[in-house]
């Protein structure tokens, strides 16, 4: 997503953050259990889970903030501590809450600078560069205490730009805004990450944050991180049954390939064939998946609209899961199950219910294949 | 009714009187506590920052100790620090029974506690995360310990108000210490006792009326430091 | 949604709840302002809006719990205040937190009953009915403080379900949860309400949660209701600009019934032509608006596949706004708007970014339509 | 430090020796605080509920002068007492000056603004979501208020429990209206007072060691019910 400006060979040889049998223990809970995690330079990852996985801790373990019961931090290839203020200070911080200190906008925002005796003419310039990148030039003096949730977050995050850092921790810094102000904010820091070209962890619960902001993402469950990847990938070709239901999949089929031809291969999954793009060799054994929001869905016998979309499945609706603005309808052909997603007025139209005949539409390029291990 | 209005009266007459020996007890009373609750500072809020701060060992011992020391009666610190400058005690060869300093001596040892043990919980009350915060924007250990102690100074004043309060308010351990010598060690609650006793309630509603002051204004400021709670959330 | 038992001239007759003129006022601030709502009987209402709008507050004045500034609340007709305990007993509650009591899951579901003075046989009896209807059959002896998250909250819908209200108020019930948990316990709240055929306040900022839950919405915003009707009107077809934004639209379209044949319309929106399902007289003015999840772009000069989209608009991409699974494609045809969710692989495939030009494809059916007012 | 260690063993001596005198005053001292805080209790957990759940016009007057006479100087409230039962004062036919009833009178006025105080904080504390959840299973007025009362117990009793220390442990009031008389109105901390001065350091180590011993106590239960804090989380 972001530029890195880095020389490739820099970038190739070490990332600026490693994590190492990291495991934090509290009253003899083990809290964090994650043999290895890297954080590539310029990049932004998405460390995603329920509440309770353990995501802060260990972000707060590679941030130095606080010292991991065991295992070892790399920052930069070098094993670094809390007490090594010098490292520490090219990390800053977003937390849930903004904590803004008492005083204007910009006492906040020149906090971190005050503490490093940046001279008061060069905090003014940065103060001022920092808020016009999170949108609020000009609220200088602005008493902090008197800002709406979105500005105050919006602060706390010039707070931690306006130092520069090299790494930036963002711990679920979104989740306490309603809807619609998280949408905005969401692509709002996504964007501001991007051009910032700062390397980041980001902490979240919602898979949909995740895919906007990171450029990878690790999903953690129970402390230990349980898949990791592109956000593609891994939100769309969780092999974990887990990891699927928590991304709102159906667990991946698996299957092999039986011929290919121009990049487009024939897959076998139990007697069902799938069309996919891949290049993978015949005889490859394969994980694979379709997004819901990929499939399309028609009413059973319906002449068929010519069109790209190869896969052709004749199916059974097995369930339906009402969300939104559509339902997830979850679709079986004699056991083998992908979802659909259609819209709440498709789903009226088709008159679709539990039992109801229908044809899956898909792509050969909406099925996500990877070889299977 | 009449006996609280002739000895209020009475009391507010000497008090506007100037009279030197009602206004040199309440100096006394003032200096001895005003300094006790100084020193008690000092040795407290340092004290209550490393009880709250920091993690270690034997720390849940060292807490119920001051606990302990602040729930002591006066009276018992009281006799002990008779027994030390007693002629016979540790410290009696520094003569210091019967004088103001040895009032001071059993004002710190009651105050400090109290200031060291509401310093350690008002520490401790600053939230986690920003703490964490601090550190994340760079804070050094000592910056981040400045940080905290500002965020928690309503506490610690507080603690310092409550202790100025009860100490200028308390009888057992001066009067065994001091010995409610007059122009020497009377102040305003021994004086207080003498009087009543002696039927003399003009003179000891003139001292009840500047307690009394004194406790509504520490009341006051207490309870306005309460209302002004810290926000955090923004 | 819940099939009501009542009498269609009962039903008719009087809503259950009644709230008239609530004015709601914190430290001469007004947090609710409302002329009149109500909440007919077997029917969930959702209240939705972004925090701060008023919405628990409003729920607490109706519900009794709270007497309002000013304005009357009418349980069945009848004018009814905290005071009135046997109304007041009629009307049960769940809120954010489960605010579970000591003791075993049994005494916190019997709760309400021991202060009703229900005999312990029929406590016990009960208490397990209950806890069966919310999927915790057999749970009595547990102790209620180890309970999860959603588990704590099972429970306190149990809690409230055991005294078969009249009228339940469920106050984000669901927003403590995880994702995955919540979707889960959203699609289990709705069924359990429409099978117990109860009268309900359902509060959320969610309205995703709304949609599923409830049969009608009302939006709240700075203490008043800007929009109120069917969940597929509110969400599918918003008139007010904000509530649009609010549930992720682009704001309605005007125009006008140009000609009609077999309940098909044409419709004219400044130059464009739109077909939507409606038995709307010609000349009529209209709103109009098509919920991003109908819409399906195609690439520019594409041969379009047959079918029953009758409409098909080339247009410019004049936003694209990353969501999780989808991307929202604000489409420009000459200053008519309207948004498409593209699924990531799909936005892709089409390489659609800002400027390019594209179909948008989508059915008569899906456009909504309403006279203006 | 041979002087506290002798008077240590003279105090165990006297308190295992079963004496009549140590224990009587013991006795005394327990029954006039007991039964001062039981009173202090009744008169003062309504008042704190009250102040704490409603609200009204007037409350913050009313909170404002709980407060005061809470931080009322242990001595002004012996002295008013004094007055009060003087020959010359309101209450002065009854006689009671210099009996233990004066002493309980003074301490039950010590005790009842500090309990009425910290129920108030306490029943104030009980999350008001809590009652609205109690409400809205049905519960009356009195049942609400009944189960308010029953989640803020723990600090009901730290009121209760902290007031018996503050009583037993207070000398001024008690010294004042009940003088200190020997088989009458000798308590342990008038005792001690009254022996410190004459040197006998052990009669005055076997009371004190009786004291810390009910302070430590207290503060012991007290931390128990702080550490034990009530969860309404789930």
């Amino acid at each position: 997503m972001s530029a890195d400006v880095a020389t490739p060979a820099r970038t190739a040889a070490v990332p600026l953050v490693v994590g190492e049998d990291i495991v934090v223990r509290f009253r003899k809970r083990t809290v964090v259990d994650v043999a290895r995690i890297e954080i590539a330079r310029g990049c932004t990852y998405g460390l995603l889970g329920a509440s309770g996985a353990g995501k802060s801790t260990l972000l707060r373990a590679l941030g130095l903030l606080e010292r991991p019961t065991s295992g070892r931090v790399l920052i930069d290839g070098v094993e670094a501590t809390r007490r090594d203020l010098t490292i520490r200070r090219g990390i800053a911080a977003v937390f849930q809450k903004p904590y803004l200190l008492r005083g204007t906008v910009a006492d906040n925002v020149a906090y971190g600078l005050r503490l490093r005796g940046v001279s008061g003419t060069e905090r003014a310039a940065r103060v001022s560069e920092a808020l016009e990148r999170v949108g609020l030039a000009g609220w200088q003096r602005q008493s902090a205490l008197t800002l709406s949730g979105g500005e105050a977050q919006r602060v706390a995050l010039a707070r931690a730009l306006v130092l520069k850092p090299r790494l930036l921790l963002l711990d679920e810094p979104l989740s306490y805004m309603d809807p619609l102000l998280k949408r905005g904010l969401t692509a709002e820091f996504a964007s501001i990450l991007a051009s910032e070209n700062v390397t980041a962890i980001y902490v979240t619960h919602d898979q949909d944050e995740a895919a906007v902001v990171a450029d990878r993402i690790g999903v953690m469950r129970e402390g230990r991180i349980v898949a990791e990847g592109d956000p593609d990938e891994v939100l769309g070709l969780p092999e974990d049954e887990w990891v699927a239901a928590f991304v709102g999949m159906e667990p991946p089929l698996r299957g092999g390939v039986r011929a290919t031809s121009d990049g487009l291969a024939t897959i076998d999954v139990t007697g069902v064939t799938f069309y996919a793009t891949t290049t993978l060799p015949i005889g490859t054994g394969v994980l694979l998946a379709v997004r819901p929001e990929d499939v399309t869905i028609y009413e059973a016998g319906v002449e068929l609209p010519l069109g790209s979309a190869r896969n052709r499945l004749d199916a059974v609706v097995a369930e339906m899961r009402p969300g939104g603005g559509t339902v997830q309808v979850v679709l079986d052909h004699r056991g083998t199950r992908i979802a659909a997603a259609v819209s709440r007025a498709s789903a009226k139209e088709l008159d679709l219910k539990v039992g109801a005949r229908v044809v899956a539409v898909f792509k050969a390029t909406a099925v996500r294949v990877r070889a299977s291990a | 009714m009449s006996v609280y209005i002739t000895a209020i009266i009475d009391g507010f007459r000497l008090l506007l009187s100037g009279s030197q020996d009602v206004w040199s007890i309440i100096e006394l009373s003032l200096g001895v506590s005003g300094s006790a609750i100084l020193i008690a500072t000092v040795i407290g809020v340092p004290i209550g920052y490393f009880l709250g701060m920091t993690r270690f060992g034997g720390r849940w011992a060292l807490i119920l100790l001051v606990n302990t020391a602040m729930g002591f009666p006066p009276v018992v610190v009281g006799l002990f620090v008779f027994m030390a400058l007693s002629r016979s005690g540790p410290l009696g060869e520094l003569g210091l029974l019967f004088t103001p300093q040895s009032m001071l001596i059993a004002q710190v040892i009651l105050a400090a506690p109290l200031v060291a043990g509401v310093t350690t919980a008002a520490v401790a009350g600053v939230p986690r995360d920003l703490r964490l915060q601090l550190r994340a924007l760079g804070a050094s250990r000592v910056q981040e310990a400045w940080a905290v102690l500002k965020e928690s100074r309503r506490g610690v004043l507080a603690a310092v108000i409550a202790g100025f309060g009860g100490i200028i308010s308390e009888v057992g351990a001066v009067s065994i210490v001091g010995g409610n010598i007059e122009g020497s060690t009377r102040v305003m609650t021994t004086a207080i006792m003498f009087h009543v006793r002696r039927g003399e309630f003009g003179l000891a509603m003139a001292w009840a009326m500047v307690l009394i002051g004194i406790a509504l204004v520490v009341n006051a400021v207490l309870t306005g430091l309460q209302n002004a709670g810290v926000r955090h959330e923004r």
